[in-house]
């Protein structure tokens, strides 16, 4: 299953990701992370489509997905 | 599907405001630097503006220029190191404003580099002043009545006025401010590294960008600003292929 | 009284300049000296001026250049990167005679450097910068209250000499806030009119404002002259100090600007601890007041130059006493600023060092 | 708190806390009561992703210095705030901290701290920008520098001038800053740190 990870302590708190979740299923914290901002995370983890459209959309590449399963696509990982 | 940092973007967090669209256009460099595979023979060149620490996040070479002058440092280089990838990454006021000269005659010569122009119509390093493309009537520290009261002028549209010049071989503008528009952008600059691995001679691509913070706008206010006017004053598309 | 303003640096420097009857400023935002623009922007419209953002320092000392030449008080301003770009111009504007007040807020340097405050223009200020034998009257005040006058006074200078003046001042004059008298504007000097401006021959014969002196073949020879011996006149004119306890003072601190605010108080420091201490502070280095120094040297053991740079006032401090005393040396480039312990550590030192003459152990 | 009758004083936070106007306003009420001033603020990329600080000298005499490497009195409205100036306080001297940000005690025996939830007394007014008011408070009822009155005074000046329609909220943070901080003293700590 593929896994994906909001990486709190990256989050400058933007909400554009929240914007442009297709499923509407991001939403910022209501506490602040280390440096004094609310930071994305799933609210509804289930119906996530694992689309990455959220990660785009982050001007701080604080979110990432992992996929382990066989069919996985490779296309945007590094070189 | 699997989605990461680039190879080519160091893992620091950028000192970029909350919504600035700088770290999207990094994400779209590395990752076209990444997929053609010439991240070791990459030498980028940092301007001055808010990615004056562009050096920070980029891991490939890159030399830090006088403010304006890189196209100009880029040349040198160029024709020195014809099989190194040369591209620039300039702001508005480095590229449009103080080194308008430079991105002129480098794009006249045809100068085979990639120029990666942000455009997020204001000054953000030095506090929110007007830039060469900040919009009509729209307010910034230096043009408080809104540009254009005092004799500003307009904003400078570089695509148009490049397009005039035999010299470029690809000029195209994208904007970063909806997932669609990040998508083009990413085959944007993609291409215009192509351009330059082929020979073609200079590539520019104009990246319209968020800057909540000097806009005095939330994130996603500056993201309907990119769409709802810079859009209308800059058109989205490509100016030059061949 | 006049009317007690709390206003950073760059701010009141824009007061002071409007009040002066400054109405065209052209600018390039650099960081430490955005307020400049950014006030400017406004407050010039206010006033009936002009303010154009410049699209780069170059331009705008060249919109000076004709700001200028048309009669207009005119003032320009930037930080060192941006000052270094200025340079061609206002080696053409010294060459011209034209009346202009260039504002210099440092920052550390070479290069881009950093935005923190330093002193490292100092040659560039007061030897030259761009080409050719020319000087800028260099004005460095010290505290806000000096930077409100002494702005007030560069536009007499300015007109009075046909000349250039700078105001070499640094990040944290820029950025520092502090109450200052916003005094009116009275000039200080019997200005002479301007009948070299350029606005128009009617009823009188055309006027050329030139830099290009290609013939006869001793033309610019004799323009040479004819700066220098206004040079001379200024020197023997112009004379601008500070002197803090020196009747008695044993050691001699030289300082300017900022750093000259960190003496003070060192020597202050010192007298407590029954160190004859004293300072002597130029609030303009071009002139230099070297008979200052000169008399002072007289009487004094040693001398100690504080500055934020690796050494470029000093220079001027060993001509000035002709090497008869032992210079000290406390001075870092990139952004050190010196602090008050720093110096009564140096004071300290040279006191006790008194009785072995010329074994100054300067840092340089 | 040093030999001279100099206050050294830095206010330290992340940007958007009002680190800037939280000087502005000390400098200002020190102007009213007649006394010297001077103030310093980080700026530009230093200021950017990083720690935001002003520095305000309060002074009888003529103030010579206008930097501060030694403050006699820290206020930090965050974490990175803390950690960064915590060390620099002169003995003797004062910290006083958003404890609303700041998940740990204190790791000094020598100076007073004074913990103000900044933070949560803003949100329970309903407006994140005022926690930086609310530390103002604190530092006015802690340090006695400077007049009730004269806060107030320098606060309604100066959001006559910005934003008039803010200046009850601020007034209403300042007041609750003052009430709701806890002074501990050096003397008094024997534990260091929770």
């Amino acid at each position: 299953m593929p896994q994906i990870r909001f990486f709190a302590e990256r989050c400058k708190g933007c909400g554009l990701c929240v914007l442009v979740c297709p499923q509407r299923i991001i939403a910022m914290s209501e506490e602040l992370n280390e440096l004094g901002n609310p930071f994305a995370g799933l609210t509804e983890p289930a119906r996530c489509t694992y689309c990455a459209t959220c990660g785009r959309m982050c001007p701080d590449l604080a979110i990432e997905i992992e996929d382990d399963s066989p069919s996985a696509d490779n296309s945007t990982s590094s070189e | 599907m699997e989605f990461h940092r680039p190879r080519t973007l160091k893992n620091v967090l950028t000192h970029y405001c909350p919504g600035c669209g700088h770290g999207i256009v990094h994400r779209l460099v590395a990752e076209a630097i990444d997929e053609l595979g010439i991240r070791e023979r990459t030498i980028g060149t940092a301007p001055v503006g808010c990615a004056v620490l562009f050096y920070n996040y980029f891991d490939c070479d890159i030399i830090e220029c006088a403010h304006g002058r890189p196209p100009a440092v880029a040349t040198g280089m160029k024709r020195m190191l014809p099989d190194r990838i040369i591209f620039t990454y300039q702001g508005d006021g480095d590229l449009a404003a103080i080194g308008t000269t430079e991105t002129i005659h480098a794009a006249n010569r045809g100068e085979n580099i990639t120029v990666i122009f942000v455009n997020n119509a204001i000054y953000g390093m030095t506090g929110g002043q007007m830039a060469p493309t900040t919009i009509k009537g729209q307010w910034s520290t230096t043009t408080p009545e809104g540009r254009g009261k005092h004799g500003e002028g307009g904003p400078i549209r570089i695509c148009e006025m490049l397009s005039a010049l035999d010299g470029p071989s690809y000029l195209e503008r994208v904007a970063v401010s909806s997932p669609k528009d990040i998508l083009r952008a990413k085959k944007a600059v993609k291409k215009a590294f192509e351009k330059q691995i082929a020979g073609k001679g200079f590539s520019l691509v104009e990246v319209l960008s968020m800057c909540p913070t000097d806009w005095k706008l939330t994130p996603a206010q500056a993201v309907d600003f990119v769409n709802e006017k810079m859009k209308a004053v800059f058109p989205l598309g490509v100016f030059r292929d061949r | 009284m006049a009317e007690k303003v709390l206003f950073k640096g760059n701010e009141l420097l824009v007061e002071a300049a409007i009040e002066a009857g400054c109405r065209f400023y052209a600018g390039y935002p650099i960081t430490p000296q955005n307020e400049v623009p950014e006030r400017m922007s406004w407050r010039m419209p206010q006033a009936g001026g002009v303010f154009i953002q410049a699209e780069s320092e170059i331009a705008a000392i060249n919109m000076i250049f004709g700001a200028s030449a048309a009669g207009a008080r005119c003032m320009t301003s930037s930080s060192s990167p941006g000052i270094s770009l200025k340079q061609e111009g206002i080696s053409y504007i010294a060459a011209a005679e034209l009346p202009c007040v260039i504002v210099n807020m440092q920052r550390g340097g070479p290069g881009l450097g950093n935005i923190r405050a330093a002193q490292g223009d100092y040659f560039q200020a007061v030897k030259g910068g761009g080409h050719g034998d020319y000087r800028l009257i260099v004005l460095t005040p010290a505290t806000l209250q000096e930077l409100y006058d002494l702005t007030l006074n560069a536009f007499d200078y300015a007109d009075y000499y046909r000349n250039p003046v700078m105001i070499l001042g640094d990040g944290i004059l820029g950025q520092m806030a502090e109450p200052a008298e916003k005094h009116p504007y009275h000039p200080i000097l019997d200005l002479p009119p301007k009948d070299y401006i350029l606005d128009g021959c009617k009823g009188r014969n055309s006027r050329v404002v030139r830099t290009l002196f290609l013939h006869p073949a001793d033309g610019l020879m004799k323009h040479n002259l004819h700066l220098q011996e206004k040079y001379a006149r200024i020197q023997r004119e112009l004379s601008l100090v500070e002197q803090y306890q020196t009747d008695d003072a044993e050691v001699i601190i030289a300082a300017y600007g900022i750093s000259g605010r960190a003496a003070k108080g060192a020597v202050k420091a010192a007298r407590r601890e029954g160190i004859k201490a004293g300072l002597i502070r130029p609030l303009c280095v071009w002139p230099f007041p070297s008979d200052v120094y000169r008399r002072a040297a007289e009487r004094a053991k040693s001398f100690l130059v504080v500055e934020m740079s690796h050494g470029q006032f000093v220079e001027d401090v060993k001509l000035a006493i002709e090497c008869r005393r032992p210079v000290a040396f406390l001075g870092k480039g990139g952004g050190w600023y010196p602090s008050q312990e720093e110096i009564v550590e140096q004071i300290r030192r040279l006191a006790n060092e008194k009785s072995k003459p010329s074994t100054a152990r300067g840092k340089r | 708190m040093s030999q001279t009758s100099e206050t050294r004083i830095i206010i330290a936070g992340f940007g958007g806390q009002g680190v800037v106007l939280t000087g502005n306003l000390v400098a200002r009420a020190a102007l009213i009561e007649g006394k010297n001033v001077t103030g310093m603020v980080a700026y530009g990329a230093e200021m950017r992703g990083g720690t935001a600080f002003a520095a305000v000298i309060v002074s009888d005499e003529e103030i010579a210095c206008p930097f501060v490497e030694v403050p006699d009195v820290a206020i930090v409205l965050n974490q990175p705030s803390l950690d960064k100036f915590e060390p620099d306080v002169a003995a003797g001297g004062l910290l006083l901290v958003n404890s609303s940000l700041v998940k740990r005690g204190p790791r000094r025996k020598d100076i007073d701290y004074v913990w103000v939830p900044a933070t949560d007394i803003a949100q329970s007014l309903g407006n994140l920008k005022v926690a930086n008011l609310a530390a103002l408070g604190a530092f006015v009822r802690h340090t006695g520098l400077i007049g009730r009155k004269s806060i107030e005074k320098a606060v309604e000046e100066l959001f006559s001038m910005k934003n008039p329609a803010m200046t009850a909220v601020n007034l209403a943070a300042l007041n609750a800053g003052m009430e709701q901080s806890r002074l501990e003293k050096a003397a008094s700590k024997l534990q260091a740190g929770k």
